[in-house]
């Protein structure tokens, strides 16, 4: 415990836990928010002393190469949408849409959730990550129903049932891994370390393993929000606070597809088990498709970029499960880019909604006219989301599509056809918000632009120059996953 | 031999098991769900304590008293109390057709027994037969939620697929503690949160019945 | 070191770019972002120019540690891309310097001045790009940041929907361009230009590849089908946006196309040369019957756009066959057609666009119903308008008809081809060619009489006042480039040559030699033409009347009310409007191509209604082609948004369902 | 000196045509009016018709621009230069090489061209008439000469119109079907183009299916002598290109010196008269066709051009 690289696991963990409980304590509103911001920066500060030095791997906790970038992005995240959710839940209690008494829960249950997703990130243990995994679930649960609206009650109440009937697959997977596991490894603790089984991997019996990604496939998928299992997710999203689609959008969905890379490397590791690319494949597909086409209808602005994160997050499975070092790679820097952009949106979206007082996409027009930066941060995230250049989105989309188009051509065809139908979608909905004669009220914004500007910065220079260390780091991993 | 008495033993709780969830298929008044569930419970329980002894693993005791307390009593007295103060203890619960669903769950066994075949008889005899059951299990209740419309039956149905997985956890031999805080952590947690949903759903609709709540949505087509 | 000294050029306007951005609100943004972008495209210009006529041995090639990690960003300037950077740039020099005149009127500088440097930036870096993804990324920028020039106006009625199209094709064309080179680059990822040329693909695969590549680049550069977006955004962006959209970036689309097919992909077959070039003859077509039936200007120029580019791909298709049938003479005569052409339509379009963009400001009008006698208020302009309309007409001695002239020359090579196939099909495009162009001299008949003859049709005609001097400067310098390069075409078919032997292994002869700067497509016994002399003659002959008249025959001169007949009148509603000069043509291709119907309401005798003509037009290939496809997308999206809107029991089954036939599958499978 | 010498044969071919070009067309009219029993204007009446009108006051139009002033200068120019680019008596002048036929085209339609917008200069209904209908028949006119220039130079080997002469005047080349067809085609084309009878009808002034007439009808004074004479010029270049592609016997060939060339005169100019007497025949013996059939008319010539090219191939390759 005394290494520095323990003491910045620590740090991760038990800030979050502890400022959780410190702001469930405290009454004062304007406090708790910078309370909030400051024990996020703590945490994305240990996340990034984590890159200096690394603990051992223990029983419940390592921090690996694949990890290691999710915890900072996550903790990174976290610590902008704290600044975001500063200026956006001021605005909330002025409109009186939420009182102090839920705001400390609010502040409670968002470092809760820190905590959760950032043990599901460290956890070596496979049981440890799914309560950590089923932690976050129930936070969010909470939190997607605190406006007490009867849609937002109805989308927590869906977004719970779902979410446990995806837990309990996910369980049932992790025990069928166990099982696997236990023939070679022997009973214990080292049958459900992640840094155990991917090296014996090799001696476990396929057809349990096979069993085992299915359910965990289906289950961890169920919170990646991919199709046919993504109900819970749009309506999530639209109904909480936007710090909280932020969260949802950016980190949870990652970490749930984090939880299926570990298993994947698990499977790729067993020459007797199935290749888990087809069925990768097939979900990210039918996600893809599926979402481009449901972006065509949607009325509110949330809910759009929320079918949106499903598209993103069935390309990612999708490179995923065409596996190769191109698409791995490419997988990988879209997770991260992705989160990044994607919860920009969310910063953007949710200034929006409240200067204009709807999240109904009908009555928002003319954005950039009214709220130049506003509307210009909106135009920039369509067009990052969309995969356009100069922003890296394009570079990861470039990557799968080419990479795949010169193994399965009909599969890059289809992607690619529905990158289009629903860039063709966004760019519809673009048009009316951003552009054209403004509409409807229109407050001034007091917003806090840095979160916003900090994220598509960084997204701009991924897309035009990767620092190297990053680059090999990521290849390295890309390596480790096929 | 006595390990064997002991295999044969354990292997009638998991059958008995899915016995129970076919019952609680067939079940289409509410009162009459609670009680079987009550049993469904006490049959894990009693399964998840057999697994104790001839593991001699104690700390499955734990769960097993959980189970039986939590599940097997608390709940449904519970849940007696709740459809009560809605007044709907006395209604018939409209179900698909119970002679379909009952055909459906059949399906369901032989699909789990199925999938289960290929898996070696190196994991383990008792595994892989407890695994097929607490597959059926599981299937089972999610069968169930799909064919109810009430939300007390679909929580029931949830609640008899954690108890397929307190099944199979346990008859996982020696897989850590881990396992049991969890599943315990998670009957708690699904409790409280179904208990203030419930509350929160009766308060605003006045009914548990979410068939009515899509209406409420936030987009209008 | 010219490569680094345009890329140098390219971080310049970048940076002019950004500090647009900052400084649009200014007044002294509008010269200075000009200015620094004449000062960058002059510079950019010389260096292509310098690249093009004193080609190094090797071409110069740079890589930066930027882009693709593992790969870079590889940049290449060799004779092709010099010749593109050439047009390009002065294509981009031009718009500048009408920017500097033509800005000062812009109502959303803010709107305008990041994003046309920007533009100019990723046209350049699309020709020098050396790597698929370096390539691909400056090319969809390229579409962009013109999107955005498209959008600056977006309250206009239409601009929005038009900008909305565009961003959509573009991408399409990208989608497709990415096909391409993932083909080309196969799954290892071998994106950069010097591995791709190494490897050759089986047969199937160029085919793929050039299909896609016509899809990618076609419909950048607007070739029928694709081109539906063209007439609609080229437009609705400021004009000299517009000059550069039609004039320069159409050839970074043809460009593209160049690349692609005649250097990446190795030898062609035969048929490929078919396909483009009746690709090419069906655009050169469409495009100017388009145009005939179209009153708006900018929009008619949009549509002369379309047609061009069909000629251009006309050389292109011919090169491609005489290539694939080893006849390296007539593919560098076909080729060097083509590109000669690239370089015309630039010319021409930008200074035409310049001149429509002259008359906006000066009326506020492009519906040329609404204009007329421009001649009069605007002479300067008009005479620089005319000599494009003359140029685009493909009338000697103009630029315009030189290209067209060699384009006909390699069409009449065909007989030596021995496919059947070509053989028949040639002699149909040679015919669609010449149909293209005649109507388009009566389209720019209609354009140029319309607009600037006859007498004001509205108040704001009426009172329209002279452009500017800058933009009158660089409409001066544009109408100059036609007239020489038609009068001394030989020079720049020299310029040309090191392109065409880099690309077919031949060209044409060179002007060393040959009397009088004759140009000669293969043998002087075969053809030739000398634009020079025919200009002396031209003048000789006219000053000869001239002089003869002068000195024997009455120079009085009375003014007095038009005859007509001896029924003149007044009002400016009797003269020919541009509907009513397009009637007999349309009559005559519109019944076929467009369903033309008019629909003529005459009142009975002694009604007061007014009586009334409406004609209606249908866009045929809108209709086959785009409206079904909307239709699916909106009837799918129609019938999947229903999963929106279920109970939580439904989606609960989805989630069942998945399982369950997952685990059948799994059941099945072991 | 040789050079010198060239160059004289070139003027004098220049002189040549424009001396000619009112003869023919007076001669046309004398021919059409013995031919339904007038008795005619004198042979040398278009010559007087051009001198009046030089001598006469422009009378020009308020409306009028620099264009309408400066257009029949350059009209007169190109059709002159095209004129005596066409090969009459000689083949293979000096600066036959400056232009080839399809040039020539090009450059009557730069003359057109200056023509149309003459004709909506003023701003008058019946010069937008005019404008509209002449672009409309050259639009389906050009297309038609390009497929009889491809004909030719499929059979010649060359789009120069000096080689097509000689190339068709080898015995090998013999009747053809494809020749004859285009023939036809290019015929139909000179109708069309130089506003004959069927198209139009070169002899009235107010009829509202007239074309060429409609757009020059603001024209007066020396402005209206040059677009004259250079519809009579136009009148003799295709004569003149008729009869070097498809009667290419007796043109001097390159350099043959004095002799040669006055021979070369005489057949030509008896050709001119044969084609004169064919043309006032022609006119006379047949009706204005209404402008919309005109597209019809030259549909054909379109048609039967792209017949004679693709039969070509066929006979060239079997």
């Amino acid at each position: 415990m005394s290494d520095p690289g323990s003491l910045a696991v620590a740090a991760i963990l038990l800030v979050p836990l502890a400022a959780a409980a410190l702001l469930a304590a405290l009454p004062d509103d304007r406090t708790t928010a910078w309370l909030n911001v400051a024990a996020s920066f703590i945490a994305f500060c240990a996340a990034l002393a984590l890159l200096a030095t690394r603990p051992a791997p223990g029983h419940f906790l390592i921090v690996d190469d694949l990890n290691i970038v999710f915890i900072v992005l996550t903790t990174f995240v976290a610590f902008t949408t704290s600044v975001f959710s500063r200026s956006y839940i001021g605005h909330e209690l002025e409109t009186e849409r939420l009182t102090p008494m839920y705001l400390r829960f609010y502040h409670a249950m968002y470092q809760t959730l820190m905590f959760a997703m950032n043990l599901a990130l460290l956890a070596n243990n496979l049981g440890l990550m799914w309560v950590a995994v089923e932690l976050a679930t129930l936070t969010t649960v909470l939190m997607v129903g605190i406006y007490r609206t009867e849609a937002a009650l109805e989308a927590a109440w869906k977004y719970f049932l779902l979410g446990s009937v995806g837990i309990a697959l996910a369980l049932f997977g992790t025990i069928l891994v166990y099982l696997a596991a236990r023939a070679v490894v022997g009973e214990g603790l080292d049958a459900m370390a992640w840094s155990v089984l991917v090296r014996k991997a090799a001696g476990f019996d396929p057809a349990l393993l096979n069993l085992a990604f299915l359910f965990l496939l289906l289950g961890y998928g169920t919170k990646v929000g991919l199709v046919p299992l993504h109900a819970w997710l749009p309506d999530a999203h639209a109904e909480g606070p936007t710090p909280i689609s932020a969260v949802l959008s950016g980190l949870l969905l990652n970490v749930a597809l984090f939880a299926i890379l570990r298993f994947k490397s698990v499977m790729s590791a067993n020459p007797g088990a199935l290749a888990p690319g087809p069925l990768m494949v097939s979900l990210g597909l039918a996600s893809v498709v599926f979402a481009a086409f449901m972006l065509y209808r949607r009325q509110d602005i949330k809910r759009l970029f929320a079918y949106s994160s499903i598209e993103h997050m069935g390309i990612i499975t999708f490179a995923f499960g065409m596996g190769g070092p191109l698409a791995n790679f490419a997988g990988l820097l879209h997770m991260v880019l992705h989160s990044l952009t994607k919860s920009a949106i969310f910063f953007c979206v949710g200034h929006i909604a409240q200067v204009k007082g709807t999240q109904r996409m009908p009555d928002i027009r003319g954005l950039t006219v009214s709220h130049p930066v506003l509307g210009w941060g909106l135009v920039l995230g369509v067009v990052a989301i969309a995969g356009l250049p100069p922003l890296g989105l394009f570079m990861t989309e470039f990557l799968i599509v080419t990479s795949t188009f010169a193994r399965q051509p009909v599969l890059a065809i289809v992607l690619g056809l529905s990158l289009l139908v629903a860039l063709g979608a966004l760019l519809a909905r673009l048009n009316s918000l951003a552009f054209g004669e403004p509409l409807g009220k229109s407050e001034p914004s007091r917003a806090s632009f840095v979160p916003v500007g900090a994220h598509f910065a960084l997204v701009l220079v991924a897309g035009i120059w990767l620092p190297p260390a990053l680059v090999a780091w990521f290849q390295y991993v890309a390596r480790l996953l096929s | 031999m006595i390990d064997r008495l002991a295999l044969d033993i354990a292997h009638l709780c998991a059958g008995g098991l899915v016995l129970v969830s076919f019952m609680l298929l067939y079940q289409d008044r509410l009162t009459g769900l609670i009680n079987t569930f009550a049993l469904h419970a006490l049959v894990v329980s009693f399964s998840v304590a057999w697994q104790a002894y001839i593991q001699q693993a104690p700390q499955l005791y734990i769960t097993a008293a959980i189970a039986l307390g939590v599940k097997a009593v608390i709940i449904p007295l519970a849940l007696h109390r709740i459809i009560v103060r809605l007044g709907i203890h006395r209604s018939i619960e409209p179900v698909v057709s119970i002679g379909q669903t009952m055909l459906a769950g059949i399906g369901l066994v032989a699909l789990a027994v199925m999938v289960m075949l290929p898996v070696t008889a190196q994991a383990g005899t008792l595994a892989r037969e407890d695994l097929a059951f607490a597959l059926s299990v599981i299937l089972l209740g999610l069968l169930m939620m799909i064919s109810r419309r009430n939300a007390v039956s679909q929580v029931i149905g949830f609640m008899s697929i954690e108890n397929g997985l307190i099944l199979a956890a346990t008859g996982a031999k020696g897989m850590p503690l881990v396992v049991e805080i969890s599943v315990a952590f998670s009957i708690l947690i699904a409790l409280i949160v179904i208990g203030i949903f419930l509350f929160r759903i009766r308060e605003r609709f006045e009914t548990v019945d979410i068939h009515l709540l899509h209406q409420h949505r936030g987009e209008q087509p | 070191m010219a490569l680094q000294a345009l890329l140098g050029c390219v971080a310049l306007l970048l940076a002019a770019a950004a500090a647009g951005i900052g400084l649009a609100q200014r007044r002294a943004a509008t010269p200075a972002i000009y200015g620094v972008a004449l000062a960058t495209s002059v510079a950019a210009l010389s260096l292509a120019l310098g690249a093009l006529l004193a080609p190094p041995r090797l071409a110069a090639t740079l890589a930066l540690p930027i882009g693709l990690p593992w790969l870079g960003a590889h940049f290449r300037l060799d004779a092709l891309s010099a010749f593109f950077l050439v047009v390009a740039n002065l294509g981009g020099a031009a718009a500048s310097l009408y920017g500097l005149g033509y800005g000062r009127h812009e109502e959303a500088p803010a709107r305008v001045l990041p994003f046309f440097p920007a533009f100019l930036a990723a046209m350049n870096l699309v020709l020098v790009a050396d790597d698929a993804f370096t390539f691909l990324f400056s090319w969809e920028f390229m579409s962009l940041a013109s999107w955005a020039l498209v959008m600056a106006h977006h309250r206009r009625s239409g601009n929005a929907a038009a900008g909305y199209l565009y961003l959509l094709m573009a991408s399409f064309g990208t989608l497709a361009l990415i096909l391409a080179f993932g083909l080309l680059a196969g799954w290892s990822g071998a994106y950069d230009f010097a591995a791709i040329r190494n490897t050759s693909p089986s047969m199937l695969m160029g085919a793929a590849v050039l299909v896609l590549a016509l899809a990618g680049a076609g419909s950048k550069a607007g070739v029928v089908p694709l081109h539906v977006w063209l007439p609609l955004a080229h437009p609705a962006a400021p004009s000299h946006v517009s000059a550069l959209m039609s004039g320069v970036m159409t050839k970074v689309a043809v460009y593209g196309f160049v690349r692609i097919v005649f250097d990446l992909v190795g030898a062609p077959y035969w048929w490929w040369g078919a396909l483009v070039a009746l690709a090419g003859g069906i655009t050169a077509v469409m495009g100017v019957l388009h145009a005939l039936m179209e009153h708006d200007l900018k929009r008619l120029l949009a549509y002369h756009t379309v047609e061009n580019i069909g000629i251009i791909f006309i050389g292109l298709g011919l090169a491609l066959a005489f290539t694939a049938n080893e006849m390296p003479a007539a593919a560098a005569l076909a080729l060097t057609a083509a590109l000669f052409h690239v370089f015309n339509h630039s010319v021409f379009k930008s200074l035409l666009f310049f001149g429509a963009g002259a008359v906006l400001t000066a009326t506020g009008e492009r519906d040329m119903e609404r204009l007329g006698g421009l001649i009069h208020r605007m002479p300067q302009t008009a005479f620089l308008f005319l000599v494009g309309s003359a140029a685009i007409s493909a009338l000697p001695p103009f630029n315009g008809f030189v290209s067209e002239w060699l384009t006909f020359q390699a069409i009449l090579l065909s007989p030596a081809l021995p496919q059947w196939l070509l053989k028949f099909l040639v002699p149909a495009i040679g015919a669609l060619l010449a149909l293209s162009a005649a109507l388009a001299a009566a389209c720019f008949v209609k354009a140029f009489g319309i607009t600037f003859l006859g007498r004001p049709r509205s108040a704001v005609a009426r009172e329209a006042r002279e452009t500017d001097r800058w933009s009158l400067a660089a409409m001066c310098t544009l109408a100059a480039l036609c007239l020489v390069a038609g009068v001394l075409p030989a020079w720049f078919i020299d310029a040309l040559a090191p392109v065409a032997q880099a690309l077919t292994g031949s060209h044409l002869p060179e002007r060393h030699g040959l009397d009088w700067l004759t140009i000669v497509p293969i043998a002087q016994s075969r053809s030739s033409y000398n634009g020079l002399l025919l200009f002396l003659l031209i003048a000789l002959a006219a000053g000869l009347a001239a002089a003869a008249i002068h000195r024997f025959a009455s120079s009085r001169l009375r003014r007095a009310p038009a005859w007509d007949c001896g029924f003149p009148d007044p009002s400016p509603a009797t003269q020919y409007t541009a509907g009513s000069f397009s009637q007999p043509i349309r009559r005559v291709f519109g019944t076929v191509v467009f369903r033309a119907r008019e629909e003529v309401h005459m009142p009975a005798p002694g009604a007061l209604d007014s009586a009334s003509l409406h004609v209606r037009l249908r866009d045929l290939l809108w209709d086959a082609l785009y409206v079904p496809t909307a239709r699916v997308v909106a009837f799918a999206a129609d019938r999947l948004n229903a999963v929106q809107f279920l109970t939580i029991r439904a989606y609960l089954t989805l989630v069942f369902g998945a399982l369950v036939a997952l685990l059948m599958v799994l059941a099945v499978w072991q | 000196m040789a050079i010198a010498l060239a160059l004289a044969v070139q003027l004098a071919q220049l002189a040549l045509v424009l001396l000619l070009a009112p003869l023919l067309t007076g001669y046309v009219r004398k021919l059409k009016a013995h031919l339904v029993g007038r008795q005619g204007p004198p042979l040398l009446q278009p010559y007087r018709e051009l001198l009046r009108l030089l001598r006469k006051d422009v009378v020009l139009a308020e409306s009028a621009s620099w264009l309408f002033r400066a257009a029949p200068y350059l009209i007169f120019a190109t059709t002159w230069v095209a004129a005596a680019l066409v090969p009459t008596f000689a083949a293979g002048l000096v600066f036959s090489y400056a232009a080839d036929v399809i040039a020539i085209v090009a450059l009557l339609g730069a003359a057109r061209f200056m023509l149309a917008l003459a004709g909506l200069d003023v701003g008058t209904s019946f010069g937008g008439i005019g404008a509209s209908r002449e672009m409309m028949i050259a639009s389906l006119a050009e297309p038609a000469m390009l497929m009889v220039v491809f004909t030719l130079s499929l059979l010649a080997g060359s789009t120069q119109l000096s080689s097509i002469a000689a190339a068709l005047q080898a015995p090998e080349v013999g009747l053809r079907v494809s020749l004859a067809l285009a023939l036809v085609a290019l015929i139909m084309v000179a109708l069309a183009e130089n506003a004959r009878i069927p198209v139009d009808n070169p002899a009235t002034h107010l009829e509202l299916t007239m074309v060429h007439e409609a757009m020059i009808l603001e024209y007066s004074g020396r402005h209206l002598a040059l677009i004259e004479a250079a519809s009579y010029l136009k009148l003799v270049l295709y004569v003149s290109l008729i009869a070097c592609v498809f009667f290419p016997w007796g043109i001097a060939g390159p350099g043959q010196g004095a002799a040669a060339y006055l021979a070369g005169t005489g057949v030509y100019i008896a050709k001119l008269g044969v084609a004169g007497f064919a043309l006032a025949v022609f006119e006379t013996a047949i009706a204005k066709m209404r402008v919309f059939r005109v597209s019809d008319f030259l549909g054909a010539a379109l048609m039967l051009g792209l017949l004679a090219a693709l039969l070509l191939f066929v006979t060239q390759a079997t």
